[in-house]
């Protein structure tokens, strides 16, 4: 009996030229390992979504650093980009394994995927100080608002009210975890749906784009244990109550004058991001500035209050510092810096020791 | 054994002078700033050539409560503590009438005036100081005066111990180098100890010093900032802590070091990266992401800290990841005695994390160890794929201790089996876990690695083969963690042998750490008084050297000394060695302070006058 | 061990009928449902009054992984994991092959003909089904097809082996109790299934059940199940978890249980508080608060949970909290394999936390000990005032077992040494950590204690002294340590006692938990093949009991038996018993299935054969 | 050489009658042992307006839990009512032990004192998780800035740009504890200066009447560590930058006839407490009303972008429900339920055999 997860067999070589990225890499070098998750989870359409986006965006697979911690949402790191290096850690302490990998090479693209249990329950101490630090990386919570690994139980994400298919009824308030990175100081912060790939594929595209932190909270239905009716995480519900705030695109530099994506038309506004490319955005009923915070949280706010499901990017500081600015590094990572750049010479020990005789 | 009951007091008399041999304690109360003066004693002696170590017993608490400095000078170089205090300095009313009641017969004793202690004891001399009336006269600021009474004993001690007045200045001019005005102060204070003490005070008690040549080329350091300066010199890159007594020094030396002598000159930029996390989980979380990342990576906690970070260690243990754990012990089991010493995580760091794990340890007992196995530990990091322990105590981290000069390495940094991308396609069929050499130890490849991606993995803490791809399987669970074991068992060969002292004795002694110390002198002493010759295996790694095994067998007994309740090296001994089981008998303190000689010779003098007895205990 | 190969697959032919001894393997492919229909069969065989055990191998995931299910028949009562497997039921595409490949000759191999699973192995008894057409027949509503057609192989596999079919309508009748609609459509696929078998198969291999009176007035209970119902008649009060499997179950079966039984009839409201933390340090932490204000605390956990918990759990041994640990052992390091079993946390909880720490643990091997002592650990938690470990793993956890139905307890709920404001008043001076009695253990009162806070005290995981004040003092803190010591040693006379089965063997066997099962069967083989008889003797709690000792010294040599790589149990025995150290030999199995009696007997022979070459290992 | 902490000498029994609570108790009945904090510490003087709250409000001092976690801070529930039970214990973990022993006997009244090392660095999971759960307790956080126990280094609630004594500058955002808590659900949150001795004690006043988590931030300069020029938790710099947002004082129901508080006059606003008493709040320069959720936000939003130290009471919600009463438990500490209550009959354990048969 081997319970050996076979990986996915090497595309094979493109033969009529298949469709390829800016660097010449065809969308099948952006898959994964065959996925183990339920048939119809949410989860395997937002690693379809990040495969996509991480294609478009002609991101070097080599420079990915793909974290996560434990999970049904955590195991998925494992069915997108083989040609990525892959860090599943310890329940709830990705982020700080993930920060740690960053300082070590400053160079890398870190994608991290969590799921509400592992960020907002055993992980919230360290969700919280992750977004302190504004460490410069795209953090997904795949948001089921249950345990689905260990069988159903709710996790600090399920709805106050919403119900279990057991029947079991969520007495506390739920976490909005995006309400909380906007507190922390977060630089972008969305909110997004596993049906609504059109908008996911968007705005992780422009998370890629971000220099700081970005996190998506992307609601992720658990059709085993959180598909039903009296679930507000179930895509049923998300269907029939999500409400985008705004339709947006993000236009690499690159493509700028290609003028191949899907910009939405109309009343746009634009946000440029520092790294380079736009985020292009319209709006749809409500007047909204996702640049302003107190909007963002007002909004944020209203919708929880009004038990509203509303989607998008709620806020976006392109500018705010991030970590790694802090640190003062140089520009080679940390990690392959030469003997002589990190051991100092014999005679700044014998220095030292003169100093301490 | 640490309630061994003091010798009985001598008969009352001068004494023929006790020459470099004497144990200086002051008291006073914390926060009150007579750190400085403590030191200028401690140096001063030093400077004179004779073998000196002081310890700081301080109290979980920033101010106000009661604080003692043992200094201890010896010619014959014994550095460890001794619980006999031949020269008491008690500027603390809340302590003085105790520390007089607990004191050797004949003992010294300088106080201020006002306490009074003369009445309660008659054997013992005293030496009552105006201190409130000298500070008053020599330090006109009156806020200033709480700091600067303390310098008024340093002449007083000089005075009578006949301290030379020059390296008093000497040592002076270090510790205050860019403050001119406060040196001015301080030199005044003292010199109005020095007078009082002249004029006032007749020399009564046999001890002082005198020069000797036992220092010279010597440094005077803390064992914290000779673990730093090893990190720093090991090339350490990605540093991530959370405070705690008693490790938080080594991080914060580190900083200053590494902000001096890490700046790469030809872009101004840090080669390094050092993270005050926000607790211990996200220490020891952010090595591992940086040690799989590729950085030489480490964390430096105690007990607490160590217990928060087990579900991380066997994370690294499995998934074979780099990293250096720094532990420096304190009293436990929880938050315990902070500020005091204890060898008591042992057996908990050899073994830490549920399921099987088995993690190399270092052990060093000394400054000079401190500096060298922190280099080691990053070299034996990276060769083995593991993390790494290096456990000190409260005692050598935190109190200052005379070490030759630190040695610049001669070996280049190692980083073990790391390939490239061209590395992974010149090897045939590369997996991250594969055991291509029989040693037990994969290559592995570094996230980032520049190319195709050729060499990337997936790591997990969950079953995974031997390319790192999930499994469930038991026969692949079964060759992946036998492999391990085999991996980790390379310490036996790779780590630093044991320093053995062997002589053909009957009686071995087995210690490790800065037990040593009262080993070296203890001994001594066993052979001075006992007439008993012992030889001597201090351990330095685990898994132990096969020469651990062989130092046990040829012996009849082997007294294991450690500063625990649990003789936890003992038991891991018995475990690794069940056919040397019995030949093990144990030796151990743990009030918290620094054991001394005379409690570990007491003890296997107890247990040589019934050797059998000894047997089975403990 | 784990690699033990297959013996040689004899010549094809007719063997004779091999009755109520056979082992049934159904592989499919978890969150298809096949739980009920294996349940079915199981319940069929047991009610039929043939001793029966049942293993669920389930891969850590939800839905599309191959999962095994095995049923053991026995007439001797052999109830543990047997290797070698009669009779196969294929749902499975993606593991059919190898599953035959794997199977002893002359095994009956029951699939879907689509696999044409005939064409790899010539000695086994093929019968194809069409599982499909099947299903279509007698299940109208093609999305319900995947769950019933689990039941057509029940059908099946009750013609060739000779189930009672009315014991099979009665078990599902049990599953299907409250869904009529359910039974109704579950019946006809069992009765689609027995009428295809009837009519197309033709039985050629030896395996057959018939009705025996084994197991009249058992229960067939899982373990974790067990356990919940132990702590909810131990009156637990506060129970606080977080998820992880293999213990998950053990909470929520409690839940249910406490939602049903634990209202109080006076007030309608509950009579404890059930609360799902945010991580196991919460767990832990709520847990150790509630025990601390008196009430019957626990938590449930497995390895990672165990391991965050090391910081809290020295809390509770030197603040001297009472509460219940659950350890539901999976296998490690790490994540490890989360849905296999392993018994790798025994050195690290009885160890658990930084410093000289040392925990009462107890080892169930049995349904009846899961309850018996999940009660006693309650007691003893609050006889010794300590967080007291209940090992069980996920072997005895989540899967069936037969038992003796619960007892009631006896004995009245004991809390220990507990004092009111009056008892207080009553003990002259009453200090919190003062032996008044001499055994270690003092008198405690609990917060909010009615009346002026005469019991009223400070609790501190920090330095404390016999009225719980802090100090530094290292004497207080030896006396207080050791007094500790002296208090967990209690549990060798208060936790239950070795089981031992001694008739003047000179070979001892000594195990744990549920590696018990595979001993009772191997000591039988051992017996009748090699002439080996054996003695026996089953640990069950930790400090251990000084039977154990005599158990060892009494014997020429004495193979531990456990199921980690580390031999953890042997180590703690070595480590207590260093004049027994190399009387012990291990043996050890530790691929995340259950351990066979197979494995633990040619392990055994093999070491007999040559016994020197066992001693010392490991 | 002994260092044990002398515990304070039992008061003498009062002679010529001092003055006493409603229960007849004296001043020093609810005093602790002697403090060993540094001379002028800000934490004693919390110590001892926690003393006179719980003296002034009449509690029994044997019911009330003294619960923290490690620090100096964490020390100073040994430093008052001796009379009570106290439990320090491990470095940011309070919660999780608070919450326990409420558990286990719902009529305990407790009061958790915690570092902002302790609070918002180790320990901010539990935390967010007690705030989320609404434990009924008062939350005191000594906020200075920095780990004193230590020595001094910054803590999470450091402000951005502040400096340490060495020179070194934070650079990173300070976490606002008291947005956080009220983001999160808490019906009572405060925020208080340790020098403001007169506004704190009418806080906790209000706060032991809370029938929710009551969460108080009180900044407490370390004068060792954290109290120098450039410092923001300094004395000087609390002093010069306190802006109480308004006048409160609480009204307990014993006292509303006897009329003996110190009730700020004019312009009142009257909060109702459901266990009984009255917050009586008079506004000063801003229109801001405690009970909207909405504005507190805002105004602490404003606050941290000003960088203004405001303190009062920022939001209460005193209907709030909490988590005990969620459990649906009886009156009786499950402490101390008797066998029968808590042992079912053999009835039960017959009829659970037979469903397992
Ligand atoms: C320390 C620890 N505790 C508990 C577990 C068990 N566990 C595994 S996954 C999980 C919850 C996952 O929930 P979530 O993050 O929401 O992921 P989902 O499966 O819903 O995608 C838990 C509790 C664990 N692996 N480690
Ligand atoms: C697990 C653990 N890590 C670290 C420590 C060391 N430690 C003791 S107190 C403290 C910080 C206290 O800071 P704060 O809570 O702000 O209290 P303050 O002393 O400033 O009042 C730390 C890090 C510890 N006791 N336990
Ligand atoms: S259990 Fe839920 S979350 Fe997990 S894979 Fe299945 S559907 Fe997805
Ligand atoms: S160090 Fe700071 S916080 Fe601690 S007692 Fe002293 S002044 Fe207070
Ligand atoms: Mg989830
Ligand atoms: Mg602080």
């Amino acid at each position: 009996m081997s319970t050996s997860t076979p990986a996915v067999p090497p595309a094979p070589a493109p033969a009529a030229g298949p469709k390829v990225n800016r660097l010449g890499l065809p969308v099948t070098d952006y898959q994964g390992a065959k996925s183990t998750l339920c048939a119809g989870c949410g989860h395997d359409v937002i690693t379809n979504t990040i495969i996509s986006a991480l294609w478009e965006m002609g991101v070097e697979p080599y420079r990915v650093a793909k974290m996560s911690g434990i999970g049904c949402s955590s195991k998925t790191t494992n069915y997108f980009l083989n040609r990525s290096w892959g860090f599943n850690a310890v329940h709830g302490r990705m982020p700080a394994v993930a920060t740690g990998a960053l300082l070590a090479n400053r160079n890398l693209i870190s994608i991290g995927v969590s799921g509400d249990g592992d960020t907002a329950a055993i992980g919230m101490g360290q969700f919280v100080h992750l977004l302190r630090r504004n460490v410069p990386m795209v953090y997904l919570c795949e948001n089921n608002g249950v345990y689905g690994l260990t069988k159903g139980q709710f996790s600090p994400t399920a709805d106050y009210g919403s119900k279990l298919k057991s029947g079991v009824v969520n007495d506390l308030p739920s976490v909005d975890l995006c309400a909380m990175a906007i507190e922390l100081g977060c630089g972008f912060v969305a909110r997004s749906f596993s049906a609504d790939r059109k908008q996911l594929l968007q705005i992780l595209r422009a998370a890629v784009a971000h220099r700081g932190l970005a996190f998506i909270d992307v609601i992720s239905p658990c059709v085993t244990f959180n598909d039903h009716p009296g679930s507000t995480k179930s895509y049923d519900y998300g269907r029939a109550n999500e409400r985008p705030i705004h339709e947006l695109g993000f236009v690499p530099t690159w493509e700028k004058a290609a003028d191949e994506v899907d910009v939405p038309a109309g009343g746009s506004m634009d946000v440029d991001m520092p790294n380079g490319g736009t985020i292009k955005i319209r709006k749809l009923e409500r007047d909204f500035d996702p640049r302003d915070k107190v909007a963002a949280l007002n909004l944020l706010r209203e919708c929880h209050e009004k038990k509203e499901f509303l989607t998008g990017l709620f806020y976006v500081n392109p500018q705010a510092e991030n970590f790694l600015d802090l640190l003062d590094l140089g520009p080679a990572p940390l990690a392959t810096l030469p003997s002589s750049k990190v051991r100092p010479s014999k005679a700044v020990l014998d220095q030292i020791n003169e100093e301490l005789r | 054994m640490s309630q061994t009951a003091l010798p009985a007091a001598p008969s009352s008399g001068v004494r023929a002078p006790v020459v470099n041999d004497c144990s200086i304690q002051v008291a006073t109360v914390n926060g009150s700033g007579s750190q400085t003066a403590n030191n200028t004693l401690l140096r001063a002696i030093f400077q004179m050539g004779i073998p000196v170590s002081g310890k700081n017993l301080f109290p979980s608490n920033i101010s106000g409560l009661p604080t003692w400095f043992t200094i201890r000078a010896n010619k014959h170089g014994y550095i460890a503590r001794r619980k006999e205090i031949d020269v008491l300095v008690c500027m603390n009313s809340d302590t003085a009438v105790e520390d007089v009641k607990n004191a050797p017969a004949g003992a010294a004793v300088i106080y201020d005036e006002t306490f009074g202690l003369d009445k309660h004891r008659s054997d013992l001399v005293f030496y009552p100081v105006p201190f409130q009336r000298l500070v008053k006269e020599c330090c006109p600021e009156a806020k200033l005066r709480k700091l600067v009474v303390n310098m008024i004993y340093v002449g007083i001690v000089a005075h009578l111990l006949e301290i030379d007045v020059a390296e008093i200045a000497k040592a002076l001019g270090k510790a205050f180098s860019t403050k001119p005005k406060a040196l001015e102060l301080n030199k005044a204070a003292v010199d109005a100890g020095l007078a009082y003490a002249k004029a006032n005070l007749v020399k009564r008690d046999p001890f002082k010093v005198a020069r000797m040549d036992k220092t010279a080329g010597k440094i005077l350091v803390d064992g914290n900032s000779a673990s730093a300066l090893g990190c720093m010199f090991a090339g350490v890159t990605v540093v991530t802590w959370y405070p705690i007594t008693p490790s938080s020094s080594l991080c914060e030396t580190l900083i200053d070091y590494m902000k001096e002598h890490r700046i790469d000159p030809d872009t101004g930029k840090a080669t390094f990266a050092i993270v005050q996390a926000e607790d211990e989980l996200a220490a020891i979380g952010m090595a591992i992401g940086a040690g799989w990342a590729g950085a030489r990576s480490m964390t430096s906690t105690a007990g607490p800290g160590i217990s928060l970070m087990n579900e991380f260690i066997g994370l690294g243990y499995y998934a074979e990841v780099p990293t250096v754990i720094f532990d420096v012990q304190r009293t436990g089991p929880s938050t315990g005695l902070p500020t005091r010493t204890m060898q008591g995580d042992v057996l908990k760091t050899a073994y830490a994390s549920h399921g099987d794990c088995k993690h190399p340890c270092l052990y060093p007992d000394s400054i000079g160890e401190a500096y060298e196995f922190a280099m080691a530990a990053f070299d034996l990091a990276e060769a083995l794929q593991t993390p790494v322990f290096v456990l000190t105590d409260l005692d050598l981290g935190m109190n200052l201790w005379m070490s030759e000069p630190f040695a610049y390495p001669e070996q280049a940094i190692a980083r073990g089996k790391v390939l490239d991308d061209a590395g992974v396609a010149a090897m045939k069929d590369w997996g991250r876990y594969k055991d291509v050499d029989g040693d037990g130890v994969p290559y592995r490849t570094l996230p980032g690695t520049p190319g195709d991606g050729k060499g990337a993995y997936f790591t997990r803490g969950s079953g995974h083969d031997e390319y790192g791809r999930y499994t469930e399987s038991g026969a692949t669970y079964v060759r992946n963690l036998d492999r391990i074991g085999r991996k980790i068992d390379l310490m036996k060969t790779k780590g630093p042998a044991p320093v053995i002292d062997g002589k053909g004795a009957k009686v071995g002694i087995l210690a490790y750490g800065t037990t040593h110390w009262a080993i070296v002198e203890s001994r001594d002493q066993l052979k001075a008084e006992k007439g008993l010759a012992t030889d001597y295996c201090r351990v330095r790694a685990f898994p132990f050297s096969d020469e651990v095994r062989k130092f046990v067998a040829a012996h009849d007994r082997v007294y294991v000394v450690e500063q625990n309740r649990d003789a936890q090296m003992l038991g891991m001994l018995r475990m690794e060695y069940p056919e040397l089981a019995t030949k093990m008998t144990s030796v151990r303190h743990y009030n918290g302070l620094p054991v001394d000689a005379r409690s570990v010779t007491d003890e296997i003098a107890r247990l040589e006058s019934n050797p059998v007895a000894g047997h089975g205990a403990r």
